[in-house]
């Protein structure tokens, strides 16, 4: 019998979200996060990544609630001015499904008629070679790493996620690397015993982090609690660039890390924010 | 103006109205949502409610909710898709009616939720979201607005959610639902369909910066009846979106 | 507050096979169905649209084994000629994809410098906005109808399905209308407490059948072990056109329904094939 | 050629050997699914499979399967996903190789699985399935093949999963595994790499429609290992697929 070439899996697990961010994020990154809209957004990451200095070259989407640190950097260049590429939900996600389906675009009916696909960089008309009406070709969006939030991943990071989904599939298959971070590594056993529930395959994940109560102030199903409060002080605080930098003091700057994070939360937050009871799924018999 | 309902609680009514049984809705935020809910303890219980996150519900979450992502808008969905998942379907045509509001809004019905000049300098806004979809991809579209002059312009300064042009393939505004009234977009002609009690012609006339039809025998916008106000004050307790101090839109 | 204009549901859930297989599937329809290629295939329905004498116009795919009775059908037009519209699994899958996403087509580099592509009625040459290499645009296909066998679905057909899911979502999506038939009605709780299990929302679906057994001897993973013999038995005996008259008339034409089949197999055989072990999925919470 | 070991088991071995480890494998039924598990269980612990129905393990079934549908082949799958997603990850590129078989085989390694005439009358094969899009999109393929006069053409009469063409984007077939030898395609010429022990020269050009190189120094295939015959009996305890009366291909 042959030896094993190559018996070590390659280590996809990290100590710590510090490392996994240093070693899969590079300065002009384009990266993707956010991806199930209003729940699990890594935001444990985004401060890693603030902390590491680096810097997002592309905004693709915001939706709901002005934000006076976007506005800032949009109409006054301050700190620094950004470029926007704008889109509607359904085209961004086409951009990402492209990508995910290996195809240089996707076609869509959605935008025709509005400013935003207008001399876009990422839209151009395209025909339908059946006779029907001409179509928008919204084109493949790759980004360079996605980084997503999840209950559950084995190390291997085969990942469970349930409740908001949002863009999170189409972001990992469409990445060159995906990070999981997640609430909790689990034995192999525990993924396995439900692979429909597996919404990313472990074979696209470059790292693995066990970060519980990364996405706070976001929620994550039957774990966390939207933080309500916290996106209002954001709001009010960032009304001026020096009280956005003193929240980012405050909130990423100054804190080593998460669990830091957690503790300047407090345990009353925590403990409010905590999901303690069960709804479980109903049962699903995957016996052979 | 002085009765026991917010310009928003009728804003609500008027947007329950808007939904007719059996339909498939693709609902928004704020009043919507709450229109959705009480269309379906109304007149209309078997509709069924889409949210742009992936998530198809057929009653109201049971506790109140500030996104469509959090957790008790999870809870007792009949299925939680993809975001491609449910605008394929909106895309399919599958979708009766959609909600959506912007900052401004022309004859048209075109609104602008991107970038705006209107006040000199550059205001950047959120951006389209779903809103440009479902005004792309619904089978008719229902806009809520405040009815500001500086709002209601003749032209947008920018086309976020294309509403009626040449060559349309489907949908477009049927309603435009205002602080002031509600109005009939669907001949591509801005006329009143109900003022809200107490607004005048004039009122309307001064706020719009189009011209808007106003005919003499216009009516009244119904006010709400004591369940339709049991069940957003239900719904709403604080008065988050409805209370007179919400901006909508 | 104005009095309900509609406030029945439409009745989705059917007595029988029977009833939603005449309402539902009409000569000349074009059916989808086999749609997660091996398992849960809906024989029972298969069977009802049989002794209906329903002529299914369009054959998609035939994937693993030659069948007797389609190359007599095709070679030497016995019993009647079928027409044949030749795919690779992912070309069919994209055209239900098209029909889904509301598409005229979906653009794809599989099958270039193959025959199945050559002169195909649904697969025509398409270019890249973009500039890319050329691909093929595969046209949309909407099944009149598409028959899904899943665990457990509630009365509004709203469905829960695990395991193997080949084209099924797809299918859903595309067709003009859904027929699920299901192991078990369950109540509407049941599938609210896992609405990440519903591959099929209830408003695509137009009739649920509660028909245990139904897509033997297919499998259903967590309730039905594959039948593997009864496939070579049809294999051997459809070889003769009469063999497979004979094997029509003794497994579909002389039995009225489903538990007749059932039956007719025996207490050992369903026995043996029935799942009675558990392997249920690890436990999700979905509490707020 | 009275050894302990079949054809087909020799056949698995080879299939094996085409795997490199940490390799993203399309994996199919029959000789080249066994060859997977060989694969993992010597050389290669950490390829992973992927199934056309939408399976990804990284390990063999517990249980003997007919197809991949089987219910043991998605228990202990790490995802079960749909038949679309993982034909998206074939597309993308991100399959390192993938196995298909034919009834007909070219020197170019086109593949017929769909309709031929060479004995005289019309038959009908099955078709396609997911070979077409392996051969199509995969990062190179292999392909197994019954070695027989009748199946190695100069040209098919059909081509189901094209081999190499001019302007091909990506992969192609790298290697043909026989009853007879194994056979370096990916030169757009067939050289033999190996042939089985006991196979001569001229038993290989006698049951080969075209021409194949084959060098005075073409070795013998190396023959199954204990181990190796120990995994697949394991695997295949009945012999219904590795047995001397199964065909393959």
């Amino acid at each position: 019998m042959p030896a094993p070439e190559s018996p070590s899996v390659p280590v996809k697990l990290k100590r710590s979200l510090r490392e996994a961010i240093a070693e899969q994020v590079h300065d002009g990154d384009a990266i993707a996060l956010g991806l199930a809209l209003e729940s699990g957004i890594p935001f444990a990451a985004v401060h890693e990544i603030i902390r590491q200095q680096l810097i997002a070259a592309w905004v693709g989407n915001v939706a709901g609630g002005s934000g006076y640190g976007f506005r800032r950097a949009y109409e006054q260049g301050q700190p620094r001015r950004i470029v926007m590429e704008d889109h509607s939900n359904f085209s961004v996600g086409l951009a990402l499904k492209a990508a995910a389906m290996g195809l240089p675009y996707l076609p869509t009916f959605t935008g025709i008629g509005g400013d935003i696909v207008r001399g876009h960089p990422r839209i151009r008309p395209i025909g339908d070679p059946f006779g029907g009406p001409d179509l928008l070709a919204v084109g493949a969006l790759r980004p360079d790493v996605a980084i997503i939030h999840v209950q559950r991943a084995d190390a291997q990071g085969n990942a469970h996620l349930w409740g908001n989904l949002g863009l999170t599939v189409e972001a990992a298959y469409a990445a060159r690397r995906t990070i999981v971070i997640c609430e909790e590594v689990v034995p192999e056993a525990v993924i396995r015993s439900d692979p429909n529930r597996t919404m990313i395959p472990g074979f696209l994940v470059s790292a693995v982090v066990e970060e519980p109560g990364g996405a706070l102030p976001s929620s994550v199903q039957g774990y966390w609690r939207r933080d309500f409060e916290p996106f209002l002080a954001y709001h009010r605080t960032s009304r001026t660039l020096e009280g956005l930098q003193s929240w980012l003091r405050e909130w990423v700057l100054d804190l080593p890390d998460r669990p830091a994070y957690l503790q300047h939360l407090g345990e009353a937050a925590l403990a409010r924010l905590r999901v303690s009871d069960r709804r479980p799924a109903a049962e699903a018999n995957f016996a052979p | 103006m002085t009765s026991r309902y917010t310009r928003r609680e009728l804003m609500v009514v008027a947007a329950a109205r808007e939904i007719r049984d059996h339909e498939v809705v693709f609902v928004g935020m704020r009043l919507p949502l709450l229109g959705f809910g009480l269309a379906k303890a109304t007149h209309a219980p078997d509709a069924i409610g889409l949210f742009e996150n992936g998530v198809i519900r057929d009653r109201p979450a049971e506790a109140f909710i500030y996104t469509m992502g959090d957790p008790p808008n999870i809870v007792g969905a009949v299925a939680c898709l993809g975001l491609v998942d449910v605008m394929s379907l909106l895309q399919q045509g599958r979708v009766d009616v959609g909600f959506i509001g912007g900052a401004e809004v022309d004859p048209l019905g075109n609104l602008n939720t991107t970038r705006t000049s209107s006040s000199g300098a550059l205001t950047r806004l959120p951006g389209s979201g779903g809103a440009g979809d479902i005004a792309s991809l619904a089978g008719r579209t229902v806009l809520i607005m405040e009815h500001e002059p500086r709002r209601f312009r003749e032209r947008v300064d920018y086309v976020t959610s294309p509403g009626h042009f040449p060559g349309r393939r489907r949908g477009g505004p049927a309603t435009l639902i205002t602080t002031l009234g509600v109005f009939d977009l669907s001949t591509r002609r801005v006329r009143a369909a109900s003022l809200h009690p107490g607004v005048t012609p004039q009122q309307v006339r001064e706020a719009t910066g189009f011209p808007v039809t106003i005919e003499d025998h216009t009516p009244a916008t119904a006010i709400p009846t004591a369940d339709e106000l049991a069940y957003i004050r239900h719904a709403d307790p604080d008065g988050f979106w409805t209370g007179d101090s919400m901006k909508t839109g």
